[in-house]
């Protein structure tokens, strides 16, 4: 079972997947199938939290196959403590998918569904996969079917989004198959194996000119993705044009796949370049946090404004991972599943509110919270997890990310924690332009409530933002030994430049 | 030195036919120089001792393939050719580009001259029909098998394109 | 004296296979009423062709217990190797998806001839025999089988002016290129003495060629460029392919193709010494530029393909100028891909073109994914793998070069790997166009599709399946590549090998 | 004794006026013949070749049999083999083309371009 | 740790009244409302009374934790609670004013919309302030700090149809989460230099002179006190962050009177005090915080001056009496500040509570210009208020002369302080009255005259530039129209509320009396008793601050003694001025004041326009930002350059298609150009590859 649950859990969506292709066209059943698919593979995916060996550091669950013996590609699957919980992120956040598609989709339901669970399985794979061709496979297998899913059952500018976003994340990633292309190359015997070519390079067999451009050559796959500033363009339009799934699952999962390969590979695999290149990447971390929200500020538009709170929120996550730092770097895992939890959540809420209004624009709404007082409350617990209130599952990833921040840099600390203050200005703003204020709009009196279905599908996150946010130790068990091992090298490289900047921080 | 005469008479025979090729404006005018071009090719391969190949050259190229030509420039009622200008690219660049071409292979064969030598036609048996046809029917059996199916294809083709509309 | 046993048959066994049933074609079509349509010969020719791969099985098993077989025959005319075979797999399979994808094609477009399935079956052993040939005269005369049944094959169409345009197009410059291709093996023979490939190969091996063998050679790259093909000499491709018949692009665009690449392999690995790695750095780099920016602004459909055809030989070329084992396998390797997606992609366009082919355009495409869900589910899955994304053949194919390029370790390589996948995310977005269209814009084309005949079905499913089979579990079919690169290289050359297995033990050394 | 480069010369400059042909012809028909005039350049190439190597082959110079060494003028046979199945299949194109479009200029024959 | 007291139960009360009447409370009758909430409130007070009590026996502080919160590598912070005499203070102030406002709000909310959310939000601030006083470290304490941030953003945004209250509740939160900011960077550099959080922790180690000693320039512990004093400024109304707390007004009465008023806005002097071992360290963070103190204080004060709206009189009132607190922090009294803090809380709660029932009496009238003789009419709510007034003016021997009088000594002896604040103090002092007073003539005295001012006036609207017709009458939807019926006249307000005032009136009157200082024969209780926690000046950390050259102080007794009634004497009278300018000006010729605002016509604008600050903020930061994102960021870098980049690189390659394709002008002559020229090429590379051999 320890052997062949990663498998399973990976795959099950594929298989629910093949056998929605061959039911027949009731779009009920199929929506109750993808339910049940994705419900069955979150309950195989509680196993992996239960029996994982925390406080360990190092894959557990491993599989590892010949997959084409020719090139040494293996299939290599394997979870720690970070990927555990994007796993898990992503299993919990698929059934809510299903749940509010549930009506807005009713035309080529069985491609949706189809379409949204064989990108959860792309996305589960992509934080398992151990093998770096294995990785890629999975990483470009996520763009196909999300790219369909907004241009398919996206809104009107659906066709510019969804080749926008493909474009985008196509060009960038051919760079890192190169990269890895010449890693595979570079090790003796050739390898694709992730542990091997990372001890490859530890080693110090490659030069440090060609270190630095297979840095590079992650690097801009996984920041576009992130979406790092000034590469994020594509994030507002797919989110603004996506179905309330599609944005769910891209704010949710697709994003952090990028802050995760910066993690995993950038940062693990190539820690001095990371150091090297902390500086600039950092700045644009915080670049990304401020001016994301800054422009979220002047969005009229709902889900706009949500996708450039993404943009800031990553921004937090990247500035941890760069910081080396233990709190930072644990600060940034959580974060990435905070911000999944949350943003997910406003997602399916801001969806919601499109079902019933057929528009994201703040001008057709306010004061909407005498008609759905139930619909405000949870928006309300959405954007406080995201805002970052204390005892809400932001804050605690927000705190140690500024926290390790600071212990690199201070100034890095400070201008990220602006960002404490802009994500208020944009959140708060955002509430009440839907919900306080008068009615200007005699339709939105009678608008109805969510409905329970609505709700079973809103309780999972609310209740999550909150228990992450008290519980976190729960979850940091686990992180905490994972980022450690991947950060340690990093750490190490940066023994010398920290003593400086302590002191430069520090007395004076 | 009678070679050596003879080759340049007939070289001169084939450069000749080939730019009148060239500057005639009447398809069927150009077919005749090519004709031209090819029996002065095979005197120049009787001049390389190739006998059979000369008896070759001038049966099917000049015999059968030219009439082909010239059958299908009657059936066709191909009038002189229009002066048009559709391609500046043929002039502008692919003439300089033959040009080099032919300059570069001119030169390298010139280069090579010495490694070359010179070709003589002694009492070998170089164009005997008897060696070609052991070569023909032993080593080059496929080959010349083969070449049924091109012929076939060839006939078939013939036949698809050019038959009446039903 | 009989010199020719059977050992000698069986290496040239698909060949008469399949012009058995070539002959039998042409024998059964007078016997068929003249508008009857011509399915069953075309039933027939798609035996022929699976008979020819069970004929090819038949050739692998010999070449397995039989180590003598596998050295030249026909008085070293041709040589039956792993590397033959592998192609001698592959082309058959072409032709059978093209035929299967032709039979409702002829119907649709009311054509009555059985000639068709003749040429094809015809111009299969032409392009067969390219793949196992070693000697220039072989070789030669094959390509010109298979040339002159695609010249035809062209101009099938013959009463519209589009068709025969192609045909005159394919035909004038394809022999201008063959008599470019044709010089140089004169002076090539004039250099070595020899026609014998392998006996070319020993002559250039020790020292120092001459400069007429490179001049030789270069008149033959103009040849083989032109037949794969690649820039400079590419230019042909677009306007043949736009005006042929659509499952005769599918085959032209892969079978000769692939043969092409298999005579170029063979032809330049025998030059190895004179260097003409440059060149086809050059034409890699240019193929792939001009093949994809040109298909971003294309509107039909076939001319696109075509467009991504050129692309996709400059991808093949990388795999070349790489001139090392990976660098041939993934060649290999790279036409079975390529052929197993563009097959099934002209298989599509030939179903939807309808009558007349008036449906190429992209336009036409719109909303295809509700009309006909499972063609535009199939185009989809070819376009992905043209694309290049993981889990098709497409993907593999396309990742296999470049390994062979950065495992060629010279800086130069790098760059035209950087080249190679920048190319292949613009390409992206031409294919994507596709798509888009296909899934996420509102139908334009008044005339429902006409269903799938069961055939064109087959045709697809199993492309589709080639495709998706390629990119997943490529295993053996790398294994096999991998064999044909390794019969290529003969042992002479074993020296630089062992240089190479030992500058990648020290990668350092060299990326530095 | 007549140089061999001089044959070879001789078949270079045929071959390229074969090429100017092709390029400078309007008619497709001529064009073709340019064709078969660099076809013919080029067997006089092989032609002379075969000379040399027979040649050298008697002089037991090369490894290859003294038979081996005609091999060109073999090859010249099946070049005009092939020339003639080309003249067969070309000229039926050429007529289908006419069919067509009534022309055969080849500048006219560009209905498929960009 | 084992945690016999079980400190976690008294905020866990609360939130668990919050989530019942949050999550049922639509359900419920409102009686059940407000049963569960005061129950759970009631629960909390007493438990917080028996918890201290138990608590005074054992060893302090106290500590238990219930478990960990946040863990990344070494850094860990529990949820552990910590019980020593401020606390102590600190939890019995705000659970036992926060149960009388509860008990008050029962009446004054009964007609409402949202009753159950009002008591759930309520309840909810409960929970968050528990936290931030018991918290044992100072993550938890912002966890409260935050909370209550949270519970006043719904509160203020009560009534969220209105879009003053809405933009009151988001200026509320953003700027608190300004003050916030520099509280995180403070934790920060806490956590940078001692590694945790935990109050035990940092303040054990400060304890070591030799490695923490006095940082007199501006080093990492000033930065740090510093930062902690931002966040205190936030929470605190100091200045610059002042200008949401009038605002804040906009949320119901009980709300401004609890959370305005009472408590939340003392978590920043709650901070200061628990930090002092900080800020002890760092004597020019003192300066500033007595400065800023000081500041506020005078500030607030004049701007009280002008406004004609109750709420609003009572919310500058309290920006003032903050910056007393603050300022005695500043001069290290913070004894003295904790001490203020609790008579603050008293009769500040009163005030707002008994002008909640004036406007409850007259239908939601908040202006003061249309009150006037409602002594007779409301005369409960007139004997509460009057004491009230006296107390804050500082009459003796009220509440508010004694906690007050002791910050203005220490400002005037302490060494960080200095004549100059004392003045200032005396002179808001006066002011203070002055308004009061004002207030106490407005409303009470005269002639009761409705609708006497236009509404729409431009002069009499001093509200928040966001929205200038509102607040200076602020009718609201939610609380006005609900009084409107069925209230004929002027009407006292039930008992339920009623009680609560009387309480809160009793508190305002003897709350002083444990601060009786030595020179008038008290013993000053409430200084003795937080003499363990907070080292003022005298104890040890004051030894370390002052010197020896302090170090005669008590030897000159005598002389102090009669030094400090002097300066009693001084804030009395300053007291009894104000009293005497308000009687003359607002009782005696009521005309005068109109006469002489039209006088100083501008100056009287400025300040009843509060110095135009909240017009500056909007012109200096807000616009010029909204503006920078806008057109700068979003439709300049984001759509103009990046996204025409991007999309410039599409219409490139598809113009280097375009020109790559004319290669393909579909004559065959041409096409065999390009072969031929291409041949060309391929052989000359190849001969100069072959020459070059």
């Amino acid at each position: 079972m320890n052997e062949s649950i990663l498998t399973l859990v990976t795959f099950l969506p594929t298989i629910g997947a093949v056998l929605l292709m061959f039911m027949p066209r009731n779009d009920r059943m199929l929506r109750a199938v993808a339910l049940i698919v994705s419900l069955v593979t979150f309950g195989f995916s509680l196993y992996l939290p239960i029996q994982f060996q925390h406080g360990v550091n190092g894959f557990q669950f491993q599989t590892d196959k010949v997959w084409i013996s020719l090139a040494n590609i293996h299939y290599h699957m394997g979870a720690d403590g970070i990927s555990m919980w994007l796993v898990l992120l992503t299993t919990f956040l698929v059934p809510l998918g299903v749940l509010v598609s549930w009506k807005s989709i009713h035309d080529r339901v069985k491609e949706f569904f189809v379409l949204l669970l064989l990108l959860e399985t792309a996305m589960i794979g992509v934080f398992l996969a151990l093998d770096l061709f294995l990785f890629y496979v999975y990483w470009e297998a996520t763009l196909i079917p999300m790219a369909l899913l907004i241009g398919m059952y996206g809104h009107e500018r659906r066709v510019y989004a969804a080749v926008k976003f493909f474009l985008y994340t196509m060009v960038a990633s051919v760079f890192m198959l190169a990269a890895i292309i010449y890693l595979w190359a570079a090790a003796t015997p050739h390898s694709f194996d992730y542990a091997t070519l990372r001890q490859l390079i530890a080693q110090g067999n490659i030069s440090t000119g060609a270190l630095q451009w297979l840095f590079l050559g992650f690097f801009i796959a996984f920041a576009v993705k992130v979406p790092l500033f000034p590469l994020h363009t594509w994030l507002p339009d797919a989110h603004v044009e996506a179905p309330t799934a599609g944005s769910v699952l891209l704010a949710g999962v697709l994003l952090k796949m990028g802050t995760y390969g910066l993690l995993r590979f950038n940062v693990g695999m190539f820690p001095a370049q990371s150091q090297h290149n902390a500086a600039w990447i950092n700045t644009l971390a915080i670049i990304g946090i401020i001016y994301g929200a800054l422009v979220a500020l002047v969005q009229p538009n709902l889900k706009k404004l949500i996708a450039y709170s993404s943009v800031s929120h990553l921004g937090f996550v990247v500035l941890g991972i760069f910081t080396f730092t233990q709190a930072g770097t644990d600060g940034a895992v959580y974060q990435m599943l905070n911000h999944g939890v949350s943003t997910g959540a406003l997602f399916m809420l801001a969806g919601m509110l499109y079902e019933r209004k057929h528009t994201y624009e703040f001008k057709e709404f306010g004061g909407l919270a005498t008609p759905m007082p139930v619909y405000a409350t949870f928006f309300l617990i959405a954007v406080l997890s995201s805002v970052g209130l204390p005892l809400m599952n932001g804050f605690v990833g927000e705190f140690l990310v500024l926290s390790g921040a600071f212990q690199y840099k201070a100034l890095y600390g400070i201008l990220g924690a602006s960002g404490v203050i802009w994500g208020a200005c944009y959140l708060l703003w955002m509430y009440q332009k839907v919900f306080y204020g008068e009615i200007h709009h005699d339709e939105n009196k009678t608008l109805p409530d969510i409905d329970r279905r609505e709700q079973i599908s809103l309780w999972p996150v609310a209740v999550m933002a909150l228990v992450m946010g008290i519980i976190s130790p729960y979850w940091m068990k686990s992180i905490d030994p994972a980022v450690s091992g991947t950060i340690s090298q990093a750490s190490q490289a940066r023994v010398a430049p920290a003593a400086t900047n302590l002191s430069a921080g520090g007395q004076k | 030195m009678l070679h050596q005469i003879l080759f340049i008479i007939f070289g001169l025979i084939c450069v000749a036919g080939a730019v009148n090729l060239l500057a005639q404006r009447h398809p069927i005018n150009s077919a005749l120089s090519l004709v031209v071009v090819m029996a002065s090719l095979a005197m120049i391969y009787l001049l390389l001792g190739a006998e059979f190949v000369a008896a070759v050259q001038v049966i099917v190229y000049a015999g059968a393939i030219m009439v082909l030509f010239v059958f299908v420039i009657m059936l066709l009622n191909a009038g002189a050719e229009e002066r048009t200008t559709g391609s500046i690219i043929a002039l502008a660049l692919g003439v300089p580009g033959v040009i080099a071409l032919g300059a570069l292979v001119g030169w390298t064969l010139i280069s090579h001259n010495q490694q070359l030598g010179g070709v003589s036609v002694g009492p070998t048996n170089f164009g005997k029909t008897q060696n070609i046809a052991h070569l023909l029917f032993k080593d080059f059996l496929l080959p010349f098998e083969i070449t049924s199916v091109l012929i076939l294809i060839a006939i078939m083709g013939a036949v698809v394109l050019g038959r009446r509309e039903s | 004296m009989n010199p020719i046993s059977i050992d000698q048959y069986v290496r040239i066994l698909p060949e008469l296979v399949l012009t058995a049933f070539g002959i039998a074609v042409m024998m059964i079509d007078p016997l068929l009423k003249p508008s009857a349509s011509r399915r069953p010969l075309g039933y027939l020719s798609l035996l022929g062709t699976i008979a020819a791969m069970g004929a090819t099985v038949v050739q692998m098993h010999a070449l397995a217990t039989d180590p003598s077989f596998g050295t030249p025959g026909w008085f070293g005319m041709v040589r039956v190797d792993n590397f033959a075979v592998f192609f001698h797999m592959l082309i058959p399979a072409i032709s059978a998806i093209c035929i299967l994808a032709s039979l409702e094609y002829l119907d649709t477009q009311k054509i009555n001839t059985g000639e068709y399935y003749g040429l094809i079956l015809f111009g299969t052993v032409g392009m067969t025999l390219m793949t196992s040939a070693v000697e220039l005269v072989l070789i030669f005369i094959a390509l010109e089988i298979s040339s002159i049944a695609t010249y035809i094959l062209a101009g099938y169409r013959r009463r519209t002016a589009s068709s025969t345009e192609s045909a005159i197009k394919y035909f004038l410059l394809g022999s201008f290129a063959t008599a470019f291709f044709l010089y140089g093996v004169a002076l090539m023979y004039g250099a070595t003495g020899s026609t014998d490939v392998l006996a070319i190969q020993r002559a250039l091996a020790p020292g120092t060629p001459s400069l007429l063998a490179y001049v030789a050679t270069a008149l033959m790259i103009v040849g083989l460029g032109f037949k794969v093909a690649s820039a400079p000499f590419h230019v042909w491709t677009p306007d043949v392919y736009e005006g042929a018949p659509a499952p005769v692009v599918a085959l032209m665009s892969t079978g000769p193709k692939a043969a092409a690449f298999a005579v170029m392999l063979r032809v330049l690995f025998a030059t190895t010494g004179t260097g003409w790695f440059a060149l086809i750095w050059i034409s890699a780099a240019l193929s792939m530029t001009i093949g994809n920016f040109g298909a971003l602004i294309q509107n039909n459909v076939k001319r696109m393909l075509a467009y991504s055809s050129i692309a996709h030989a400059g991808y093949i070329l990388v795999a070349f100028a790489a001139q090392n084992d990976i660098g041939i396998s993934a060649a290999i390797f790279y036409t079975a891909s390529y052929a197993a997606m563009n097959v099934g992609a002209f298989a599509v366009v030939s179903h939807f073109a309808s009558g007349g082919e008036r449906y190429v355009s992209i336009d036409d495409y719109a909303g295809l994914g509700k009309r006909a869900p499972l063609l535009a589910f199939t185009l989809t899955i070819f376009l992905l793998s043209l694309i290049g994304i993981p889990a098709t053949a497409g993907f593999l194919g396309k990742y296999y070069v470049f390994t062979a390029a950065i495992s060629a370790h010279s800086n130069a390589m790098v760059w035209l790997t950087i080249i190679g996948v920048v190319n292949s995310a613009v390409a992206s977005y031409y294919y994507l166009r596709l798509i888009v269209m296909m899934y996420m814009r509102e139908q334009t084309v008044a005339e429902p599709p006409t269903p799938a005949t069961p055939s064109m079905r087959l045709a697809l499913v199993i492309a589709a399946i080639a495709t998706i089979w390629l990119g997943v579990i490529p295993g053996r079919t790398l294994d096999r590549a991998t064999q044909g690169a390794a019969d290529l290289r003969p042992k002479t050359t074993a020296p630089s090998a062992d240089l190479k297995a030992q500058q990648a033990s020290q990668p350092a050394t060299l990326v530095k | 004794m007549v140089p061999l480069s001089w044959y070879l010369i001789l078949s270079t400059i045929l071959f390229c006026m074969g090429v100017f042909g092709f390029l400078l012809k309007r008619n497709i028909i001529t064009n073709f013949m340019s064709i078969e005039l660099m076809l013919n350049a080029v067997n006089l190439s092989f032609v002379a070749f075969a000379n040399y190597w027979h040649a050298r082959a008697v002089q037991g110079v090369t490894p290859a049999g003294v038979e081996k060494a005609l091999s060109g003028q073999v090859f010249v046979f099946f070049v005009m083999v092939v020339a003639a199945a080309e003249a067969a299949v070309g000229l039926a194109i050429i007529i289908a083309v006419f069919r067509t479009r009534e022309t055969l200029n080849v500048d006219r024959v560009n209905l498929l371009k960009l | 740790m084992t945690d016999t007291l079980h400190l976690w139960v008294i905020p866990l009360l609360p939130l668990v009244g919050a989530a019942i009447n949050g999550l049922f409370g639509r359900h419920f009758k409102n009686a059940v409302v407000s049963a569960v909430a005061l129950l759970f409130t009631a629960a909390s007070f007493a438990y917080a009374l028996w918890a201290v009590l138990q608590a005074l026996h054992m060893q302090l502080p106290y500590q238990g934790s219930v478990g960990t919160w946040i863990t990344a590598g070494n850094f860990s912070a529990p949820f552990g609670f910590y019980l020593d005499q401020l606390s102590m203070i600190m939890v019995l102030v705000v659970t036992g004013v926060g149960f009388l406002i509860h008990i008050y709000s029962v009446g004054y909310m009964a007609h409402e919309g949202g009753y159950y959310r009002f008591f759930a939000y309520l309840n909810l601030f409960m929970f968050f302030m528990l936290t931030l006083v018991l918290a044992n470290n100072y993550l938890l304490m912002f966890v409260g700090w935050e909370g209550v941030g949270l519970a006043s953003y719904l509160l203020i945004g009560f009534y969220f149809l209105r879009d003053s209250a809405a933009n009151a509740g988001k200026k509320a939160f953003i700027v608190n989460r300004i003050g916030d900011f520099a509280f995180l960077i403070g934790m920060f550099l806490l956590i940078q230099h001692f590694g945790t959080l935990n109050y035990t922790g940092i303040f054990d180690a400060l304890k070591n002179a030799d490695k923490f000693p006095i940082d007199q320039g501006w080093g990492w512990i000033t930065i740090t006190a510093l930062c902690l004093l931002g966040g205190a400024t936030g929470k605190s109304a100091q200045v610059p962050l002042y200008v949401w707390l009038p605002d804040a007004m906009e949320g119901p009465t009980p709300v401004s009177a609890l959370i305005h008023a009472a408590t939340m806005v003392t978590a920043g002097i709650y901070m200061i005090a628990r930090s002092h071992s900080i800020f002890n360290l760092a004597p020019h963070a003192l300066e500033i915080v007595a400065v800023v103190g000081c500041l506020t204080a005078i500030f607030a004060a004049t701007m009280g001056l002008a406004q004609t709206d109750i709420k609003r009189v009572l919310a500058y009132s309290t920006v003032s009496q903050l910056g007393y607190m603050v300022m005695a922090c500043g001069v290290a009294a913070y004894a003295a500040g904790i001490f203020h803090l609790m008579t603050h809380a008293f009769f500040k709660a009163l005030l707002f509570l008994g002008a909640g029932s004036v406007i409850h009496a007259i239908g939601g009238e908040q202006d003061m210009r249309r009150m006037g003789g409602l002594r007779k009419k409301i005369p409960v709510t007139f004997w509460v208020m009057t004491v009230a007034t006296f107390a804050i003016a500082g009459f003796p021997p009220l509440a508010g002369f004694f906690s007050k009088d002791e910050i203005l000594g220490a400002a005037y002896t302490s060494p960080h302080g200095g004549h100059l604040l004392w003045a200032i103090g005396v002179i808001t002092a006066g002011l203070t009255s002055f308004y009061m007073f004002r207030l106490w003539f407005m409303t009470f005295f005269g002639e009761y005259k409705p609708g006497a001012v236009d509404v729409g006036e431009e002069a009499h609207s001093p509200s928040a530039p966001a929205h200038p017709a509102h607040a200076a009458a602020s009718h609201s939807h939610g609380h006005a129209d609900d009084h409107a019926h069925g209230h004929g006249g002027v009407h006292e307000s039930p008992w339920i509320m009623l009680a609560p005032l009387v309480l809160l009136a009793v508190l305002s009157f003897t709350g002083g009396w444990v601060g009786v200082p030595k020179f008038m024969g008290g013993h000053n209780e409430i200084a003795t008793f937080l003499s363990p926690v907070l080292e003022s000046p005298g104890n040890v950390g004051a030894e370390r601050l002052q010197g020896a050259e302090n170090g005669q102080l008590p030897a000159k007794e005598e002389e102090h003694a009669r030094e400090e009634w002097i300066l009693a004497g001084t804030s009395v009278a300053a007291a009894a001025l104000g009293l005497f300018f308000a009687w003359f000006l607002y009782y005696k010729r009521p005309e005068l004041p109109d006469r002489i605002t039209s006088r100083m016509h501008g100056l009287y604008l400025t300040v009843l326009h509060k110095y135009y600050i909240d017009e500056a903020y909007g012109l200096i930061f807000v616009k010029p930002l909204l503006a920078l994102s806008t057109f700068v960021f979003w439709k300049g870098v984001d759509q103009g350059i990046i996204d025409g980049m991007v999309n410039g690189a599409g219409t490139a390659s598809k113009g280097i298609g375009n020109e790559l394709r004319r290669m393909q002008s579909g004559n065959i002559r041409s096409y065999a150009a390009w072969v031929a020229l291409g041949g060309a090429a391929v052989l000359a590379y190849m001969i100069w590859l072959g020459v070059g051999k």
